[in-house]
């Protein structure tokens, strides 16, 4: 399956992993976006990743989605992925019941869309245009899109930057039934803290292209943001992003 | 006076009217009120023994494409279009010609024009369509008053176009051949300055393709067209009226000048032999034309020429028939 | 400051309160406040198509007028009025309404068989790299090729038949087409195929769903040029062996100087005009309402 | 100024206002997405507007920003209004720097477009092409874009969505300063309570097409996230809006 | 499960735990990896404008290898080397050079005046909803009207100088254009348009500076077939009073029935093609590199 022909010399018997990727380099007009990043995500693990604005977040995830061949180094990724892009990217021209289904198997009809619409709060918009849904509206067709793919590997980039409170709520915990049910690996993109902790098995922190920080959260589930364990990991992990937990604004 | 009833009309798509019947097809590429239309309304299409397939095209030089193709056997073509094929190297052959009076070759002016006779010209800014008949003619006048083409500004342009210049006073003068010129006469908008009688051939052609002779059924059904379109040819002489009334509907040309027409060239030519004369007459078009570099070889026009449907023509210097002034 | 808790209370108060004055009393640091007005109180009413036919009607009163006052004469450009009385007789003696029918004839399998070609050819060397390397170069060379150039050695290799007239229109069909849908294709938005890609789409559900959508508007201008090129290759088509169509018609009239039916063969071409802008409208109504774009002030 | 002809009857002397609306309707295919709204802003005001995702901020912020004129009502705003919108919009075919410094009057120079775009932590992309920033720098070159324009008016929909928590901070410190130098009145779109209140004068939350609630910020600047008024404005603002502080996620 | 801090540490240990292994080690319920193909690995570097040719250089290869084998009958078409023997005589006795040389200044006018008039048509009825109204049906209609009939009338309006040819190739280039801008316009995003606006663009800073913009692809190909219809019109245009050009070159050898000239005409006009493209392509490389399309596989 594997091309590469480098077969090792003292076998070993690595762990089980729904994404392996090492050395893996991608280069912008010179500039190394992702510099030599090493990762391992185990099957059903639920990953969240956090980083600064313009650090390849995205990049990464698109390498892993196999849309972007321009690098090097090894990825290896499960067949069966689902990505729920930082900007929407709806085909314009489909109805959003269809964008839903777009390129599932078999001939699946309307009602597996609207279900999965449904549960994003978007049943009322499932004959409308792209182009007439709100921000947030998009965002969770997006995601609809996403999730009715029942993947391997499930790759979220920011999937509830637009959503207010309640509708965010509701979508973490799609997400997170899915993750239960399918038993898939997830790759969660986010820059909100508190939704890592809330989320994730492990919380990661990219930076100059590499992974520079990881955090086990090893808290019983369902979690509760009043739990001071839950604050403190919180508070670490905003330290390690450079913001104060108490920051005031010096408005 | 009558169109042909056994005709058997294929019509639609596919260009092209099947006369006759018989196992044998003969391509006879034509052009609007031409040899179709003469000789079904002489009649002379009732008969027949084999079939005629009629192509129609839009004047001689693409009737020369086909016939070069193998697309046509045969077809009716003026005097200098053979000329041009002959000097590109087409595979074609000068079969059968009639003589016509050359008034219809004409230099004409507008009515008001100061121009008075050839040698006016000089200076003069002249239409004429590139390679046509009337191109020769223009030379021949010229050069009998003296003067060559680099003496007048020639404009080339196609009938159509050179009749808007013509009309707009964009030219000082026109060379043009029947029917354009009884068309520019009826309409009164001009006179002509002077024609080519006497100075050009007033021959036109049927001109076949090689392999078509070749074939012996099919030479012997070109003979027998040749045959009936003489005879047509009899009858358009004798009722010109008739005749331009099925031109004029054909073509669309006005009543008036269709029969002007055929009063002063159509009618006229008889039908003759492709002899010596034919031949050096095209010969010194040839030559005319390699001059100026129109053709790229001085061809031997002998060679695109077959005298085996001559039979009993008088020569080609017969004098063309005329209509007595009504 | 006022906010209304819903349901919003009627508001008896307004003429007491109007907010229209605010502004002129609001002082000199303020922003100067202006009135939105809606665009309900500005639009005039007149149905599209009534507004779309002022363009000709006005260059026919143009026509009308010019003629009328003699600054036209009738040799240059006979009047609308002539010139509907040829139309006339030619439609009375069926030579136009049978010409329209052959032609029709021949442009409709030539602008399948262009509309096929063209568009093949375009996913061909829009989708493959290699598809343009073979196809691309080889399409804009052979597109400028003159008709004119083109007939003789048609004329050799199809004949006289149908088959040089269609072959002539699907190659001018054909090639708007190609521009326009290798543009469209190259044009498609990237984050859409990879979405798609992502999606899982196989490569013909891609060309499916996300590349030939995308390129439809592409395809609609070349389909607006196309529909006119098909009917302008009959001059040259039917100058091939034919004695009907409005090609032939057209240059008949020109070879025995009929201007009268030149200027009416000229009208139907506009008519024709009008006709493919109308057919193509109407597709894109029905096809590209997805896309909400710029439709001018 | 106003080209209504209903003079009142009793002359008044209102409030001086940054913004003015009335019963402001708008409709999409029949269905009333703003439905006879008013609203109020002082000059000088920073509003921060919550809502459900497709309650319709967006729509009026188009409306106030003079780009939607589909409606009925009558709405007041200053000429020069500056919006930054939820997507980033920026024009594909310009430059980062130069879409800052579009449409600014005179012959603005690089300069200006340069140091805007650093304070957004963006000015080693000023020539980059916008499809080449990620979403964090797209969304702040868009904000750059607006906070150059010296606004009356300043209308912000969602700004720092897709912003990590580092930088988002800096933005919502350059949005305070440019309002409190400029004295301009602020119209901020935003999915996050805290912001909200850290920000805010005041509080809408926009439902079933009307303002539905409003709150006062009365909290000193610069505020503090560990005030408890802070946090129980926030309490009640989640309430509100049908959250849960303490919601727990069912994972 | 092993995470690289950074810097990453050298990887000496990696022949000792390949990756690569690990799927064929995982359980059957275990998803199965794919090794992702980085693109450097696939990729042949042939440059591009030499893959470019071979579409071309196949057509003349075959050309050669049919007249060669005699399946090609010199009847039909001439071989290669007869028709390069026949333009190294048109070019020795200086026909074709100052043919190319008299026609392209013919081209450069036209094509100047019919960008200018093109692209201005089409700025008014893509930018004003009056604009259209007034202009795009009557120039739909135009559009589909054949320069053959309007020879005469151009004759008698412009004379019979460089101005009625001119003016032919004006029209034909400006139609495509019309076209392709008029449908770039209104292929606008009308999101960006609302973006300009709110940025305080004047309505010319609008349109330079979004609309303009917006619509440069589609211009693009407009000017692609633009270009090419130029040099088409030539065939028309220098039917009236014309003793030069390649136009007159090749409807002279049409008349005269010179096979072999039509032919070097023919290819002269595909080497124009490519020219065409050539600067097309430069332009667009220059002009749209802000757009990351759809590149084909
Ligand atoms: N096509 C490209 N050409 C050049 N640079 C690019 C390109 N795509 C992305 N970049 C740059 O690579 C860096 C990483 O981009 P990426 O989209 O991965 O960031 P991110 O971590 O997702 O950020 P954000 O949180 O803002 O979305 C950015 O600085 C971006 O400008
Ligand atoms: N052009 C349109 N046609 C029809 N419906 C529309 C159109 N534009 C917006 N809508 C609908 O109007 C509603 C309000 O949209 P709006 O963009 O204002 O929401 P929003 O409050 O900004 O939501 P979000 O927080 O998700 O951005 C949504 O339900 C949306 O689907
Ligand atoms: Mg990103
Ligand atoms: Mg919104």
């Amino acid at each position: 399956m594997a091309t590469d022909v480098h077969r090792p010399v003292t076998p070993a018997v690595p762990a089980p992993a729904a994404v392996r990727v090492e050395g893996l380099t991608r280069t912008f007009d010179g500039r190394p976006v992702i510099d030599g990043l090493r990762l391992d995500v185990r099957p059903g693990e639920f990953v969240a990743l956090l980083g600064r604005s313009g650090c390849g977040k995205s990049t990464l995830l698109r390498v892993l989605a196999g849309l972007d061949r321009d690098i090097e180094g090894t990825v290896l990724v499960p067949r069966r992925k689902a990505v729920a892009f930082q900007a929407p990217r709806l085909m314009p021209w489909k109805r959003v019941w269809r964008n839903v289904v777009l390129g599932l198997p078999g001939r699946p009809d309307r009602a597996v869309a609207e279900r999965a619409l449904a549960e994003v709060g978007l049943g009322h918009r499932s004959q409308a245009w792209p182009k007439t849904l709100s921000g947030g509206e998009a965002q969770r067709a997006s995601l609809a899109r996403a999730l009715v793919r029942e993947p391997d590997l499930l790759l979220l980039d920011e999937p509830f930057g637009a959503l207010d409170a309640l509708t965010r709520v509701t979508a973490q915990r799609l997400v997170a039934e899915l993750w239960q049910r399918r038993g898939c690996a997830v790759l969660l993109v986010t820059h909100d803290v508190e939704e890592a902790v809330l989320l994730a098995d492990r919380v990661l922190v990219m930076d100059e292209g590499v992974i520079a920080h990881e955090q086990l959260v090893d808290l019983d589930r369902p979690r509760d943001i009043a739990d001071p364990r839950f604050a403190a990991l919180r508070a670490s992990l905003l330290e390690r992003l450079g913001v104060d937990a108490h920051t005031a604004l010096a408005a | 006076s009558g169109s042909s009833s056994a005709s058997s009309s294929t019509g639609g798509l596919g260009g092209g009217n099947t006369d006759g019947k018989g196992s044998l097809t003969l391509n006879v590429g034509d052009q609007r009120g031409g040899s179709e239309a003469v000789l079904r309304a002489a009649g002379e299409l009732d008969d027949l023994t084999y079939k005629i397939k009629w192509s129609t095209f839009t004047s001689g030089p693409p009737l020369l494409e086909a016939v070069n193709a193998k697309a046509v056997d045969l077809g009716a073509v003026g005097n200098t279009p053979p000329v041009f094929a002959a000097g590109a190297g087409s595979k074609i052959t000068v079969v059968a010609a009639s003589h016509g009076t050359a008034h219809g070759e004409a230099v004409v002016v507008p009515k008001d024009s100061g121009l008075k006779r050839a040698a006016d010209l000089k200076g003069k800014s002249v239409a004429v369509a590139q390679g046509s008949s009337a191109h020769y003619q223009l030379i021949a006048s010229l050069k009998k008053a003296g003067l060559s083409l680099a003496d007048v500004h020639v404009k080339y342009l196609q009938p159509a176009d050179a009749l808007a210049a013509f009309t707009g006073g964009k030219v000082d003068a026109w060379a043009v051949w029947d029917p354009y010129t009884s068309q520019v006469l009826r309409a009164g908008k001009g006179r002509i300055l002077t024609d080519g009688d006497g100075l050009v051939n007033g021959l036109s052609f049927q001109v076949a393709a090689p392999g078509a002779l070749q074939d012996e059924k099919k030479a012997a059904a070109v003979a027998d067209y040749l045959k009936r379109l003489r005879k047509a040819q009899n009858w358009v002489f004798e009722h010109p009226e008739a005749w331009a009334k099925v031109w004029a509907k054909d073509t669309g040309l006005p009543y008036e000048v269709a029969l002007d027409s055929v009063k002063r060239t159509h009618g006229t030519r008889v039908p003759v032999a492709v002899d010596r004369n034919v031949i050096t007459t095209e010969q010194a078009i040839v030559d005319t034309f390699a001059d100026l570099k129109l053709v790229p070889r001085r061809v031997d026009f002998r060679d695109f020429t077959d005298t085996r449907f001559n039979g009993s023509l008088p020569p080609s210097t017969t004098e063309p028939r005329t209509y007595k002034e009504s | 400051m006022s906010i209304s808790h819903a349901p919003p209370p009627p508001t008896p108060d307004i003429s007491g309160k109007s907010p229209h004055e605010s502004a002129e009393s609001a002082s000199g640091a303020l922003p100067d406040l202006v009135a939105l007005v809606p665009s309900s109180a500005r639009r005039t009413r007149v149905p599209r198509w009534l507004r779309r036919t002022t363009g000709p009607v006005l260059l026919l009163a143009l026509w009308q007028l010019l003629s009328a006052t003699g600054a036209l004469s009738p040799d240059v450009l006979a009047s609308p009025g002539t010139i509907a009385r040829v139309a006339g007789d030619l439609v009375e003696d069926g030579s136009l309404t049978s010409a329209m029918g052959v032609s029709l004839q021949r442009v409709a399998i030539g602008l399948l068989l262009g509309t096929a070609v063209g568009t093949g050819l375009a996913l061909v060397s829009g989708l493959f790299r290699i598809g343009e390397d073979l196809v691309d170069a080889s399409v804009q060379m052979l597109r400028t090729v003159p008709f004119v150039g083109l007939i003789p050695l048609f004329i050799i290799w199809f004949g006289i038949g149908e088959t040089p007239k269609i072959a002539i229109i699907t190659l001018g069909v054909s090639f708007p087409l190609y521009l326009n849908v290798y543009a469209g294709i190259r044009g498609v938005d990237a984050q859409l195929i990879e979405a798609g890609e992502s999606l899982g789409l196989s490569r013909w559900g891609l060309v499916r769903h996300v590349i030939l959508p995308g390129a439809l508007p592409g395809a609609m201008t070349g389909l607006r040029y196309s529909l006119g090129i098909a009917w302008l290759a009959l001059v040259f088509a039917e100058q091939i062996n034919a004695d009907a169509g409005i090609g032939f018609l057209m240059v008949q009239a020109r070879d025995f100087l009929r201007t009268d039916v030149i200027v009416v063969c000229l009208i139907v071409y506009a008519f024709l005009g009008l006709l493919a802008d109308f057919v193509v409208r109407t597709l894109e109504r029905l096809l590209l309402q997805w896309r909400p774009t710029f439709t001018g002030r």
